[in-house]
This record gives structure tokens, sequence and C-alpha cells, in this order.
């Protein structure tokens, strides 16, 4: 079965060291503006959350690409995007229901988690071990499908 | 002429024709006959028949020369301007033209008589130089003899100048 | 020509005679036999010895060819051809040539060459050396009348392909033939035939490519609105070759005669059953749908004349794949021109050895051009592959007008170049003339002489191609906005040490580097212009002077006092009055009135105006 | 080059409502790395000795290290320097958090305030657009408060530092907070930031930071985080128990400071005060990082009735101060008036030490009743929250304990009652059982300070190597080398617990590959040593002489009451002599010539002595 | 199959342009109008090389001639150089400000061409990708007008276009930055056109047009939700992971 990555904010210890791995493998700079992943910190309540793209089964970023840059791979199972096919309609950025995804102007291009290929940065990188890069085992899937349903319903209740 | 006049007739224009993107050209040329030029709402009505896109009608009777979105003066004056006729002194007729009539190709005179337009070759290289003013043939032109068809028109009828 | 016994009288309707008010002579004609041939019938008929047939017929037939002395009415079985013909004289031949069989001597064609008049069409050097094949109904027949063209085996060579032969044994005798497309190129027909047959995909198109663009050429228009049959028939046979059940006529709408008359024949072939469902009665089925082309040149290269059907922008798309892989909607397309369709069923008929006979071996067959220019002959001739430039121009054309000296012929449009005098005995073909950086095109010919300027010439034809050019790819966009600019200079006197190098660097690169046919041969006018009249170029540059007097910023007339012979004719001419003169006395311009146009110099039979 | 410095700095001068852009001293950066050290430099440079800490002339320098923005372990650090009203020395403070990386990623190295607003204003630098902003409607406001409105008003993404009330009403021991929580903490900056009517800085930023070569840099920095994580203290024991877990190591060697130093060595319930305890207690939430940490010693604690709360820390510095010194040993009013102090912007050290000294002239008889307004006895718990709050606000009592404990205990008569030196509180370290310590804090260019020279690490933790806290033979050395390397360290923009795990060696290898400047241990030390050096100058230059190199009379004197080493005291003159030689300064503690020309600093050496004769001058 | 590229033996798939298989392999070819998302325009041919084939050697755009057949390809020599550099004085001519061509012109070391007018207002070379994407979104706002040297890109009547959603695709792809494209006060302006943004619903950041929100509508169906920016969207997504550990007791 195909890794995915797992991501527990109450293990977050709000470092950022994520978003710095990921600029730096991305871009070759330190810019957590453009890492794709975001560690969101509560100050008031000193918690981080850890977030990039969920690599979703049935995508609304890929659904509007026109281009098929956003495209589903199956062998990283994950959701990919090919900056050779993009034409930065960035339509994608407002389709995804969760803002994992934004726009470089400067380089014109998505910023959203391509998986390292992989082998990703963040999960290298997080002290605390609030991201992992797992087999998804059944458990694991379910656990991810628990939260999806947990957070649909707060999520409709904060709407 | 009224807009929705002129929406109803490309209507019916257009209708003689299968709604499929292929007969653009066809559509926009009888529209092109029937009113000497296209209107805008013509265009806006074509596009939505035919399922084109406005911009991509646009970009098509732009790109042709045998569409026009000007109206056209009462009387349109075609210089051929083919080889045969260049070398034997088209562009002294426009000269000419434009001295009597004070409009450049393109354009049409404020009373609306004529329009000019310079043409690629007509077909009828062995009157060159050659002009046509509607579907009449003026060949081996002078200025002077261009003058005095001019004013024939101009008169409102025409003169056998050959 | 004298196959039918009928009394006919044959009015050329083609576009020069048309111009010339040839309609208003065919109507007259019809007008006069109409309200008196009763009185004549008996007589008619006797005189004349006309089988069954009771009344003369009178044709408007498509191009005689000859335009220059167009309206041309030809009387047969007499075979008596008129000039000029007007209105007026119509009663007088109807009393003279046709009741009577008498000729009308001031209405006969003078031949300069054989220096006497001719009554027979034949006879005249015009015609000698002429061999019609492409156009060998085109003049003779009604081209609104199917069984015209059928009396001359019209649909034979369909009949023959479809029940004699494969298809495969038809694509090899059009191979065999050796038959090279008529529109420019000279690709082997055949041989795109079999491409398009092979190529996979049930759905494939035929393509008649009538979108004839070059300013100064006419033939494809000639055979449209006098030959019609010819065309569909080619396009039927290479619809049975390839398994096609659909074509398409592009036709410039500016040509309606033509677009008339196809209409007609298509609907005529059709009651015939030579075009539709199960053609002649066999399993066979294919019909013709005619689009009208919305003006613009570079349609006729063929990927942008597709895009044009597909009801696009006429943008040439890279090639390959090319369209007998990808054509039409993306299907394997064949798209040959008018010229190249009315050959094929000569081929059918007649076989491919019988076409070879004629012309040269890498190019047999006849070639259709519009010789147009500064040339006697103006009009429409068909010479064997091979006949050379000079034989065209001096013999078929009669040679320059005014007694004026030749400078050029400039063959293949905007897409071909000058040829100067050192090579007028060049014969032409498709390779000898692209050997010579100029082309065959689709057949102009313009001839040009020393009133022409070649640096302008040259610039006429990069507006026209700027103007025409789609815009799309740069190099011809841009290459030939350049190049325009450069050569508007040299025009206006603002010529610069190192333009003609910088016009042939730029030629160069937009020949290498344009997308399509249009741009690749676009700098041709130019870089065979510099090629061949290099001094022409530089004396704008340097001297600032135009020697042909074409420049009008370059240029100062004046009368060479030891030639004048004060006629008044220049100034009687000149638009602006700005000769003045006694009678017989030398004739002086003003040059603050003078507006270059050169008519005087034209006018002038002493060759006096001289440019400084 | 490409480096790490983002070589720009950004002047803000509050007077004239005007913000400027300069290239960075690139010669300032090479030798004093960034952070304290460039600030220290440029500070010196521009506004030089003896001006008075609270009015408008006092600039106040933010400064990142080259290795702040960067992946380098637990180096998102930025220094405030500026002199400070606590002590009047040369005050610098250090901060983590975010706001020091946001600023490079802004594009800045340094901000530049100078002069004073006519009325309370914030400071919002959106990258390379700055503004000054009326802040009336926020002055008064909290640290949380504060932090969350201006967030609104600018960018929900930036990053604030403020002062709260404690800054506004200048306490002296009044700190910037940033990230709420984050304390930029002692020497009283807070006030200087409060006098300039400054309420806050919000800075927003996304630009890169860049280094020479990535491969290079990445190598670096993963040896430094291998060393941290695989280290028992910085990989396991902060993360786990943060910084007080040294409340029961202390405790247990003896030398915890008790009540105000009254009571020192030992006291039976300090193991309910401790890290551990937080834990067992629930008071822990969870651990928390500083920005690139993989430390984690951060605290998010909440606190249970009567006491009850949100928040951060304590540190062990504050958690020691409001439990063992204040005698309290209930761990939820210590975390509680921790929690207030980070909410009003005070120096959770400063102020429980003031509260301790108070509560000890009060148990004297020497703070009278109707000052203190309350029952101010030792182990009282409850007034613990309260009076932070007084103190920002300077209400009763509070208004004296705003002025730090020097002040307060002079108030009163008895100035050696102040457990400081040059007037800065002491923290949670007792030098008569740490003599090295003693040293060290006797020695600080900011007065009484334990991360200047942490000789802690040696003589309790035995890092790099156990040492015997009793002896002070070789200490002299040891600190001396600490107090370098420390002041590398903090230029660097790491955290000065990296050096737990990491020694000069790593932290010159992370800085030559973040700066593309070669740096040798030796080179790294002797930057250190210039910054302390240049310090030393400017406090001289300000008066300060060997007289202030000392401690308070108590622990010179006397003996300490409890645990392992009791009857002790420290013994600071055997150390201090052989401090001032290895130090290559004369015997009354004055650097020599020779020494500031190997380091450098001849000009700012004559500055110093220009500046002694003029005060000499006007004294005679 | 295999090619030669440059001399060197490489591994080529039938029908994949020249450009591809060099881009593969390492070989550069400069290009300008060339963009995987948008293949085939051919039209800035300045990635012409020569190619044997057959026996014959000719002169083609490598990022539109499909390999067919084992040929060979050089990608660089005196005439290629001589085509590329022309061509680039020409795309002085017309763009001349535009950091593209300045680096192009660079590269191949190609000096200013001043003979001829210098267009210093424009930076368009109608590479046509901006339409190409346009026509890709299937919003069809733009498209090539007039053309021969008149060309241009545009919108009907030169007036604000109907379809156009301000989605910028145009303005991204656009390889010399032509296209302008501005944003400010709640508006954005491309072709003419002003758009209306959508405010955040939380932060109040504008951060789509009206148009293009409604686009997403038309594609993704009313189920999905988009009133707020992406950073709030995350913001609220983070929330429901915050809610749920709140849930959890911390």
């Amino acid at each position: 079965m195909a890794k995915i990555l797992m991501v527990q904010p109450s293990k977050c210890a709000s470092c950022r060291n994520c978003e710095l791995a990921c600029s730096f493998a991305h871009e070759g700079v330190f810019n957590p503006n453009k890492s794709r992943v975001h560690a969101l910190v509560w100050e008031r309540l000193g918690l981080g959350v850890p977030l990039m793209c969920m690599h979703c089964d049935d995508a609304p970023c890929v659904e509007v690409c026109m281009t098929g840059a956003l495209h589903r791979d199956e062998e990283a199972n994950g959701v990919l995007w090919d900056k050779d096919k993009c034409i930065g309609c960035k339509l994608c950025i407002s389709a995804c229901p969760f803002g994992n995804a934004s726009y470089d102007s400067e380089t014109k291009s998505v910023i959203k988690c391509d998986l390292c290929g992989g082998d990703p940065e963040c999960v290298k990188f997080c002290p605390n071990e609030a991201i992992e890069y797992k087999e998804a085992d059944k458990g694991m899937l379910t656990k991810k499908a628990m939260y999806a349903e947990k957070f649909k319903k707060i999520f409709e209740e904060v709407e | 002429m009224d807009l929705s006049q002129i929406k109803q007739e490309t209507l019916v224009v257009a209708s003689t024709y299968k709604p499929e993107p292929r007969f653009l050209l066809a559509v926009l040329q009888d529209i092109q006959r029937k009113y000497k030029y296209l209107p805008k709402q013509s265009l806006e009505v074509v596009s939505e028949y035919l399922d084109v896109p406005l911009t991509k009608v646009y970009g098509v009777v732009t790109f042709y020369k045998a569409f026009s979105l000007t109206p056209k003066g009462e009387n349109i004056i075609k210089v051929c301007d083919g080889t045969a006729c260049h070398i034997k002194g088209s562009m002294n007729l426009i000269t000419e033209i434009k001295a009597v009539l004070g409009i450049d190709p393109g354009q049409t005179t404020a009373d609306g008589k004529f329009s000019l337009e310079i043409v690629n070759c007509i077909g009828s290289c062995a009157l060159a130089p050659v002009m046509m003013i509607n579907e009449s043939y003026y060949g081996k032109l002078t200025p002077a003899k261009l003058r005095a068809v001019l004013e024939s028109y101009r008169e409102g009828g025409m003169v056998d100048a050959k | 020509m004298q196959s039918s016994k009928r009394l006919t009288i044959l009015v050329c309707c083609g576009p020069g005679c048309i111009a010339n008010n040839s309609m208003q002579v065919y109507e007259a004609f019809k007008k006069h036999i109409a309200g008196s041939y009763l009185n004549v019938e008996v007589a008619m008929t006797v005189e004349c010895e006309c089988d069954k047939e009771s009344s003369p017929a009178i044709k408007a037939t498509g191009c005689h060819g000859l335009c220059e002395h167009g309206p041309l009415v030809t009387i047969l079985p007499h075979d008596i051809t008129y000039i000029k013909v007007k209105v007026e004289d119509v009663s007088e031949i109807i009393e003279k040539t046709v009741l009577k069989g008498e000729v009308v001597e001031r209405l006969l064609y003078t031949d300069k060459i054989q220096k006497k008049k001719l009554v027979k069409r034949d006879e005249w050097t015009f015609y000698r050396k002429q061999k019609k094949v492409a156009l060998r109904h085109v003049g003779l027949i009604d081209p609104g009348k199917i069984d015209e063209y059928l009396e001359r085996d019209g649909y034979k060579a369909l009949e023959k392909a479809l029940k004699d032969m494969t298809r495969s044994e038809v694509i090899e005798e059009v191979k065999k033939s050796g038959l090279r497309g008529r529109g420019g190129g000279g690709f082997p027909t055949g041989l795109k035939w079999s491409f398009a047959a092979q190529a996979e995909g049930t759905c494939k198109y035929v393509i008649c490519n009538g979108d004839e663009g070059d300013p100064g050429a006419f033939m494809d228009r000639a055979v449209l609105e006098g030959d019609g049959h010819a065309v569909l028939e080619g396009m039927v046979i290479c619809g049975y070759a390839i398994g096609v059940d659909h074509g398409f006529l592009y036709i410039r709408d500016e040509y309606g005669l033509a677009v008339e008359n196809m209409k007609r024949a298509i609907v005529a072939a059709r009651e015939r059953g030579f075009l539709g469902e199960h053609i002649l009665g066999t399993g066979f089925s294919f019909d013709v749908e005619i689009v009208r082309g919305g003006g613009a040149f570079v349609c006729g290269e063929e990927m942008s004349l597709i895009r044009s059907i597909e009801g696009n922008t006429g943008e040439p798309v890279p090639k390959p794949p090319y369209p007998a892989d990808k054509g039409l909607w993306g299907k394997p397309t064949v798209i040959n021109n008018v010229e190249t369709w009315t050959n094929v069923p000569v081929i059918i008929n007649k076989g491919a050895d019988y076409f070879r006979s004629i012309g040269t071996e890498n190019s047999p067959g006849t070639k259709v051009f519009a010789l147009v220019g500064k040339v006697n002959n103006t009009g429409l001739v068909e010479v064997p592959m091979g006949t050379t430039l000079r034989e065209i121009i001096f013999e078929i054309g009669g040679g320059i007008p005014k007694g004026r000296k030749f400078k050029a012929v400039q063959t293949g449009g905007p897409s071909g170049g000058c040829i100067p005098e050192a090579k007028l005995d060049l014969p032409v073909d498709f390779d000898s003339l692209t050997a010579e950086g100029s082309m065959m095109g689709s057949g102009g010919m313009i001839v040009v002489d020393d009133r022409t300027c070649m640096v302008e010439f040259a610039r006429y034809y990069l507006k026209f191609l700027s103007e025409e050019s789609c815009g799309k790819c740069v190099p011809c966009r841009q290459g030939i906005k350049t190049m325009l600019e450069i050569l508007t200079d040299i025009c206006e006197g603002r010529g610069q040490e190192g333009d003609i190098d910088l016009l042939v660097e730029i030629g160069q690169m937009v020949q290498e580097a344009s997308l399509c046919a249009l741009g690749k041969s676009a700098p041709n006018p130019v870089l065979s212009n510099i090629a061949n009249f290099r001094v022409e170029f530089e004396e704008h540059i340097k001297n600032k002077r135009c020697p042909a007097g074409v420049c009008k910023d370059l240029t100062a007339f004046y009368i060479d006092s030891k030639i004048c012979v004060g006629c008044a004719v220049c100034a009687k001419r000149c638009p602006v009055g700005a000769i003045s003169g006694d009678k017989k006395q030398l004739h002086v311009i003003d040059q603050g009135k003078c507006t270059k146009c050169g008519i005087c110099m034209d006018n002038c039979q002493f060759h006096a105006v001289r440019v400084k | 080059m490409m480096s790490s410095y983002q070589n720009k700095i950004l002047r803000v001068n509050l007077t004239n409502g005007t913000a400027s852009m300069e290239p960075l001293n690139t010669k300032y950066a090479k030798d004093f790395i960034g952070g304290r050290g460039l600030g220290t430099k440029m500070y010196c440079e521009e506004v030089g000795p003896n001006v008075d800490p609270l009015s408008p002339d006092n600039n106040m320098y933010l400064v990142t290290g080259p290795l702040t923005g960067t992946m380098a372990p637990s180096a998102g650090r930025y220094m405030v320097i500026t002199r400070g009203p606590l002590t009047g020395t040369i005050a610098c403070s250090n901060s983590g958090g975010y706001f020091g990386s946001e600023m490079k990623y802004a594009g800045y190295d340094v901000v530049v305030i100078e002069g004073k607003a006519e009325k309370p204003v914030y400071i919002w630098i959106n990258n390379d657009k700055v503004e000054i902003r009326p802040a009336d409607h926020i002055w008064g406001k909290e640290v949380p408060d504060t932090t969350d409105l201006l967030k609104e008003e600018t960018d929900e993404m930036a990053k604030v530092a403020c002062i709260g009330p404690g800054g506004e009403n200048l306490s002296k021991i009044a700190c910037i907070m940033n990230e709420m929580n984050r304390a930029a903490g002692r020497t009283g900056v807070g006030a200087v930031m409060g006098s300039k009517n400054l309420k806050g800085i919000v800075v927003r930023g996304t630009n890169p930071v860049h280094v020479p070569d990535g491969e290079k840099f990445m190598a670096a920095i993963q040896e430094a985080r291998k060393a941290l994580l695989e280290h028992p203290v910085t990989g396991t024991g902060l993360a786990t128990y943060g910084t007080q877990i040294l409340i029961n190591i202390l405790d247990q060697s003896g030398g915890l400071p008790v009540r105000n130093f009254r009571d020192s060595g030992t006291v039976e319930w300090a193991d309910k005060t401790s890290g551990e305890f937080m834990i067992e207690h629930k008071n822990l939430v969870r651990n928390k990082g500083c920005f690139s940490c993989v430390m984690r010693c951060g605290r998010v604690t909440r606190t249970f009735k009567p006491y009850a709360g949100f928040g951060e820390g304590p540190e062990y510095e504050a958690g020691w101060g409001f439990g063992a010194d204040c005698g309290v040993k209930d761990i939820d009013a210590i975390c509680q008036a921790n929690f207030r102090c980070n909410e009003l912007g005070l120096d959770a050290i400063s102020m429980p030490c003031t509260i301790a000294c108070a509560m000890e002239l009060y148990e004297n008889g020497y703070l009278p009743n109707e000052d203190a307004g309350c029952d101010l006895r030792f182990g009282n718990a409850s007034i613990l929250a309260d009076l932070v709050t007084k103190t920002a606000y300077r209400e009763d009592i509070g208004d004296i304990l705003a002025e730090g404990s020097y002040r307060l205990a002079e108030k009163y008569g008895h100035p050696e009652l102040s457990m400081s030196v040059k007037k800065q509180e002491l923290p949670a370290y007792e030098p008569r059982t740490l003599q090295g310590m003693g040293l060290n804090y006797a020695t600080n260019n900011r007065g009484g300070c334990h991360v200047r020279g942490y000789m802690t690490a040696p003589e309790i933790l035995g890092i790099p190597v156990k040492l015997d806290p009793a002896v002070t033979e070789g200490k002299a050395g040891v600190c001396k080398a600490f107090q370098d390397l420390t002041g590398a360290v903090d230029a660097s923009g790491f955290c000065l617990f990296t050096t737990f795990a990491i020694g000069a060696d790593i932290i010159a290898n992370v800085v030559s590959a973040a700066t593309g400047i070669e740096y040798s241990p030796d080179e790294l030390l002797k930057a250190g040593e210039r910054i302390w050096n240049l310090e030393r100058l400017f406090n001289m230059a300000c008066g300060f002489t060997s007289k202030d190199d000392t401690l308070p009379q108590r622990l010179l004197q006397e003996p300490q009451k409890n645990g392992s080493y009791k009857g002790s005291v420290n013994r600071l003159h055997e150390m201090l002599p052989e401090y001032y030689q290895l130090r290559g300064w004369d015997q009354a503690g004055v650097p020599t010539k020779d020494k500031m020309v190997e380091l450098g600093l001849e000009d700012a050496f004559a500055q110093m002595l220009g500046a002694v004769e003029a005060a000499s001058a006007k004294n005679n | 199959m295999e090619i030669i590229i440059d001399g060197k033996k490489v591994e080529a798939q039938y029908g994949e342009t020249i450009l591809e298989a060099a881009k593969r392999n390492d070989v550069y070819i400069p290009t300008l109008c060339h963009s995987e998302a948008l293949p085939g325009l051919a039209t800035c041919r300045l990635c012409m090389v020569e190619i044997v084939e057959n026996g014959v050697t000719k002169r083609v755009a490598s990022c539109s001639y499909p390999i067919q057949s084992e040929i060979e390809v050089v990608t660089d020599n005196e005439k290629l150089r001589r085509i590329r550099k022309t061509l680039l004085k020409l795309y002085y001519t017309m763009a001349p400000n535009s950091e593209m061509i300045r680096k192009l012109m660079e590269q191949q070391d190609v000096r200013e061409f001043n003979r001829c007018k210098v267009d210093t207002e424009n930076k368009c070379t109608l590479c046509g990708l901006c339409v190409k994407a346009c026509e890709t979104m299937g919003t069809n706002a733009i498209y090539t007008v007039f053309r021969g040297a008149a060309k241009k890109v545009g919108t009907p009547f030169d007036e604000p276009s109907e379809p156009c959603i301000g989605c910028g695709a145009c303005a991204s792809v656009c390889p010399t930055n032509a296209i302008e494209y501005l944003e400010e006060n709640g508006t954005r302006a491309i072709w003419g056109k002003t758009f209306k943004m959508v405010q955040c619903k939380a932060c109040g950041k504008y951060f789509a047009t009206e148009e293009e929100i409604a686009y997403l509508y038309q594609k993704l169906g009313d189920d999905i939700d988009i009133k707020k920016c992406e950073t709030c969207r995350k913001k609220a997504n983070a929330n429901r992971f915050i809610a749920a550990i709140k849930a959890e007791g911390f």
C-alpha cells in the first residue's frame, strides 16, 4: 500500500522546521512564505497545526485544471503539479477547500506539496514527529477518514 | 436601423445554415453582402447561433479582407492594385481619387457617397490599371478618365468611360 | 474546334472581357437574334447547312485568353474571330458574318509578328505556340451546359476509372503521369494521393484550392468559370481513388461568377449521376460542397485553407503532419489546386503516357500562365512545360508595347522572383524557375519594362505580403515588416549604406525560419531583384536616384530638347498641367507642379521624356 | 556574494516620522557577526555613552544574526540593544520566537528605532513598505490583546513585538514581548520602547534568506542538528521537562537560592515546583519550540483553581523567582504570576526577585505595612499575580516595585538586600555554591545575569566537563571562555542552549556556511571576546569601574544556610584578578591598549578614554 | 528509436518533437513561445535546428517537428546562429525592453539593432501563448485580431471582453511580460476590463474575481464553498484540527 502524509497537530511544537526544510528543498532558499507546508500557530493557544495538501482522491484542484498540470499520480499516491503544464490561471488555489495551495507570481509557480518524490523533507526535519509519512494501513486510513468526518461536522458548525 | 431588426435579419440569414462553427465565414459573407458591412449586433447573433466565441468571430472578421466593420458608402470604389495594375500606375489613381474625393483607402466620404478600397487582382490585368465601382469595371484608366467617371457618379448617373 | 457544324456565336465572358463589356455584347447578340432571326431562319439554315438544329447558339464562354483585345467573339463554324467587339458592332456582325459568312475586316486581329490581319484564331501567333490541356474547353463551351462538356468526352474519365480501374490503378496512373501540383509547390500529385490513401481513418476529404490570391493571376478563375465540370470530374476521380465521399471547393468569394457557375455545375452533375449517391450506378458516392474564401492570400497555403474551411482564421499550422495525414478536421485530406484537378481527367482518359509526352521529363504536361504587365498580348496562355520565357513573352505575348525595353519577367507572384533578360531562354518548368530564385507559383507572369523600378517593385510585393501575412510567426510578420521599412526608406531617399546586405540577411532568415510557404517564399522578390538588379538598388541608396522614374522622391523628369518634337501629347495628358510649350516647340516640365506620375513619359512616343 | 545577511538596515525615526533604508556595514558584520555584536557596535558608533536611557536620544537596535531565518537549528533569535534603564549599562536582550526571522524575511538585518513619537504609535513593516501608525487605541492594552489587534489591523501572518503596560509605564524591569510569550526580558528594554511612545513593531516578510552554498550549509547544520538531537539535555531533556527541570538539580546540588538568597542551598518542597511536577500535576499541555528550534524547551501550560489560567512557561529562573525565591511552593500560583508577567510585559526574573526583596524588607520591618498594602511575607502565593499587575500599572507598592529591587531596597534604606549586580537582579544560581557563576555575575556587562557565561553548565551539569562548584581555581579562565563563546553565539542568532551540545567548532562551521566568511573556532571566540570588550569599554565610558564588578555583600560575607555547601561564601577576590589578567586588562579592570589593538578596538578604546576623561574633568 | 543530436546518439520516441528529445537529453535549444502546457505554436522560430532526414538537409522548428525517422540533428552551427541572431534583431525592434528578449540577445550575442523603427512601448511578440491559454481555459476572452503587420492580441472591438474572468493565465504564460495586470483597491484590471474582487469573508482580503468564483462554481458544482481566501481557508481547516484537539482536552 502506498504511503500517506499524516499530521498530528497535538504533537506540533510550532518550530516551523517543516517550512524551512520544504522551502529549501523546493526553492533553494529559506522562505516559509514559499513553503508547501505551513505550521499555522495559534499564539494564544500555543498551538501549531502543520498543514499541507491533503492529496484528495477527488481533488477539486485537479478538476478545475484545464491543462492537466495538476493531476493525480497513482504511483506517488498524491496530487502532483507539473510546472511545465501550468498556465497560471490560479483557479486551483481558489478551488482547494483547504487553502493548501498558493501561487508564487514571481516564479509563476503553484506552491503545493509534491511529497518530495516520496521522501518528504518536512517529515525528515520534524523534531516532534508531528508529521509522518507512513504506509497507510487500514487503521490509519480510518483515522484519516474519521478526522475528516469530525472536521466536517465542526466545519459546518464554524461556518 | 434599429437593433432588434438587425438581430432579426441576421438570424434569418444565419438560419439558412446549420448551427455549426464551420459556417462562420459563409454566414458572415451573406451578412456582409446584405449590409455591405458587419454590424456589431450581427456578430453577436452569429456568435450565439453558431456557438463560436465572439472573440473568435471578431478575430475572423478582422482577419479576412472580405469583411468590414464600418458601413460603406453608397458607391464602393475598388481600385485594383494587382501587379499588372501596379506597374501600370494604379497608385496614380489612388492619388487622383484622394485629390477628387478627399478620402484615403478604407475611408468613406462625408456625404456617404463613396468608399475607397484597394483590392488585390480582380483578374482584369489586360485592362490595367483598372478599378470597379460597385459591379462596373473601368479599365485603362488615366487620371483624366477617372475624374470623369467620378463626376458621373456624383451626379447620380454613370458614364461609359471605357 | 470545328467539331460542331452548328452555327455558334462564342462571346468571351472571361474576366478581362467582362470588364470590357462583353456581357453587354452577349446580351446584344441575344436580343438581335431573338428580334430578327425569324426573318433569316431559313436562309441561315440553308446557308449554314446546319443539321437538325434550327437556331444559332450564342454562348457566353469562359476566357479565350487574349484579354488584351477583348471582348473576343468567334463565329463557328466559319471560325472567324473578332476582337474588341462593341455593342454597336453586333448588328453588323449578324448581318455580314452570321447571315452571309462575310468578314468584317476592321474587327480582325492584326498579328504583329506575322504583320497581317488574321481571320482564324488558331493562326494567331498568340495561339499557335499554345497547347490547351487544362484550358481545353475554356472558351469553347458554355459552362452552364453540362451537355457541352459531355460532348467533349466529359466524365468519360470518371466512367473509365469507376468501371475499368481499381483505386490503386487510378493512383498509379496519376503517379505515372508525373503530374505535379499546379498551385506552386509542384509536389507530385499521385504521391500525395497515395499518402492520403494509406493514411489511417475512414473519414477523409478532397479539397479543391480555388483561392487564387496572386495579384496578377487569374487562370483558376478562368477554369472555374469556363469549365467547372473538368474540376469536378478530377475531384470525383480522386475521391474514388483514395476512398473519400466528401469534397470541398474553396473559391474566393470575389469570384462571384466562378461560384455561380460551379454551383450550377454541381447541380447538373448530381442530376446526371456524376456526383452524389451511387455515382454512375456504382457503389461509390461522392459529393462536393462549395466554401467561399474570405479574402486572404495566405489561404492559398493548404493548412491555412483547411483552417479557413473549418471556420477559423486562415493561420497555418506547422507541417508535418501534412494534410494527407492530418488535414481537414484532423482527417487525411488531399488538397490540389484547380488547374491540377482539370488535368486529372485527361490523364485518366488519354493515359499517363500521353500526358508525359507533353512538357519535360520532370515537369510533364502544360502550364497555364496569366501573362500580364508590359506585354502586348495580355492574357491567359497555356504552354507545354519547357517552353522558353522568350517564346512566351515575345512570340505569344507579342513583345513589349510602345517600343520600350524589356527589363524582367516576374513569375510566381509574391512568392516568386524576377528573371532578367539574360535568362529569357530559360525553359519554364518547376525546377528551372526555382533554380533561378523564382518559382512557378500558380502561374502569374508579369512582364516589366524599363519604366518599372525594381526596388519599388520589390517593395510592392512586400507591402502586399505585409498585409497578407497571417502574422502568426515572427520571421514572416516582422521580417517582412522590417524589410518593407528598409525598402520604403530606399524608395523615399532614406536608404543607408549596408541596407542591401541587411535586406539579404533578413531575407535569408525569413526564408529559412518562417512557418509556412508564404513566409518561406516572401523574400524571393527582394532577393532575386537584388541578385539581378543590384545596381538599381545602389543607385537609389548612393545617388538617391530612381532610374525608372517611379520613386517620386528620387525622380525628376525632363524633356530632352534634342528629341522633343512639340507634339504636345505630354502636355495634354499631364493631370496637373505641369507641362507647357507651344505647338511644335520644345515642351518644358514645371518641376514645382510636377507630381512625378510619369504619364508624360509613358505617353511620349518619341521617348523624349527622360529621368534626370 | 550571496550570504544569509539581507545586507539591509531599516532606520525609523519616530521624532520625524521617517523610515529609511541603508546597506549593512559588511566590515562590522564580519567583525561582530550580527545580533549582540553588531548591535553594540552600531550603538557605540551612533549613540555613544552617557545618554539618558529613557530620552529620545537613546536609540534602540533590533538586530538579527546571520543564522536568523535560516534552518540552522534553534537559531531564530534577535537582540535588542540599547542603553538599559535598569542598569545604565549597555543593554542587550535576546528573544526567540518568530519575530527575528520575520524581520529577516522582511529584508532587514537590523531595525533601528530613533527618537520619540509625539503620541503612541506602532511601526508596520511589510517587506519594504514601512508605516508609522497611531496606536492610541491600543495603548494600555495587555500583550495578548495588543498582539491580536495589531495583527488584525495589518496582516494575520505578521509577527508582533510589543510592550505591555509595564513598558508603557516605564517600569525599569519591563520587557519587549513577541508572539505574546517570548520576551526580550532583561535590563528594562521595554521601558526604552515605552519612552519612545512605541507600542509595538509589526513585521511581515516574504523574502527569502539565502545561503552561499546550500549543500555545504545543510551539511553544517545537519551536524549541529544531530549533535543537538542526540544530546540528552538538548535532545530530550529540555523538550520533555523544559528548563524547570533545573529546580530539582539545583536543589539537590545545594545551589538553589531561597527567599531572596537568605535561606539558600536547598528547600524541602522544591520538587513541588519542578518541571517534573508540572507534568505530574498536568500543568504541561505541550512543549513548544521557537523558530527553527529542535530543542523545544517552551512550555504551554495551564493552571488550576484558585490560580486558573493558560499561557506559557515558566522558565526555570522565573519559576524559581516566584517559587523558591519568594518562598512560594504552589506551582499554579507561580505559573499564573509568570503568565501575568508575559501579559503585562515585565521581566519574569527581575519581577519575582524584586518581590522577594520586598518580602525580606517587609519581614525585616523595613517596608511598612501601609506601603505594602498586603501580607508581603515570604510564601504568600496569593499576592504574586496581583503584585505583578500593580507593578505594571505602577499602582500602590507596584510603583516602586517597577523600579527594580535595588531602587526599592535603597528607598527603604537597605540596598544590601537587593540581590543584584549593577542594579540587575541575580537569577537562580547561588554564587556561594557556584563560585564560577559568582564571577560571571560580578563581571557581567549587563549586571546580574546568567546567560552571558553560564557557569552552571560545568559547575552543576558537567558540560562540557564537570567542575567542582566550590573551587575557585581555574574558574576565571572557564568563565572568560564561556563569556566569549556566548558573545559569539548571541551574535550569530543561535540560541544559547545549543551550547549544551555544540561547541565553537560546530558553531563556527555553521556561521561560516551561512555567511560565506570563513570563521575558525578561534576567530569565532575572538569575535566573542571583541564583543565582550566593546561592551566593557562602553560601560566604562558610562562610568562603570572595577568597583562595580562585585556581588551583593550577603553573598560575599554571609555564609550559606542550607544544603551541601552550607557555610560557604563566594570567594570573588580569588578569581577576579586572574580574570582581569586573562582578559588582558590591568588590575583596575581597564582594558589595555595592546589588547584593544589585538581585537581591533583601538578606536572604541580612544573614545572610551575620552569619555572617562571628560567625566572626571566634569567631576573635578 | 535512436537519433543523433549534435553528434551524440540519443534515444527518442517516435512522434515526439526534436525539442522534447533534446530537452530530455540536456541539449539546450533556445525557445520563446514554447510551453509544454500549450505546445505547438511554433511562432517564435528561435528553436530552429538543422536536420538530415532521408538524406535531405533542412532547417526546422524543433518544437513542432516530430521525430518519425532516425534523423540527425544539429542544434548549433553557423547558419543556425545567423538565423537566431537575425531573428533576435527583429525581436529587439518589437520588444526592446522585454527582459526575456534582452536575455536571449545576450545569450546569442546580439547587439541592439537600431536601423529600423524600434517599438519601445511594446513588449508583445505575438507568440500566441496568451490566446492559447485563454482558449484552453475555455473562456475565449482574447483572440488575435487583424493580420499581418497589423496583427495584435485583443478583445472584440477593443472593448472589455464579456467572457473574461480575469484569471490572468494569459499574463502568466506571457514570456515577455507584455500583459498588464493590475490589482488594487479590491479590483483587478486586465484587458481593459475591471473586475470586482471577492473579499474573504474572514479576513477581508480580496482573493478572486467574482467571475472566477462563478467559473469555479460552474466547474465544481454548488457543493464547493469559496467564500474565504486561501489563507483563511487554511486557517479554517486548522481550526477544525484545533477544535478536535480541544475536544480531546488539548
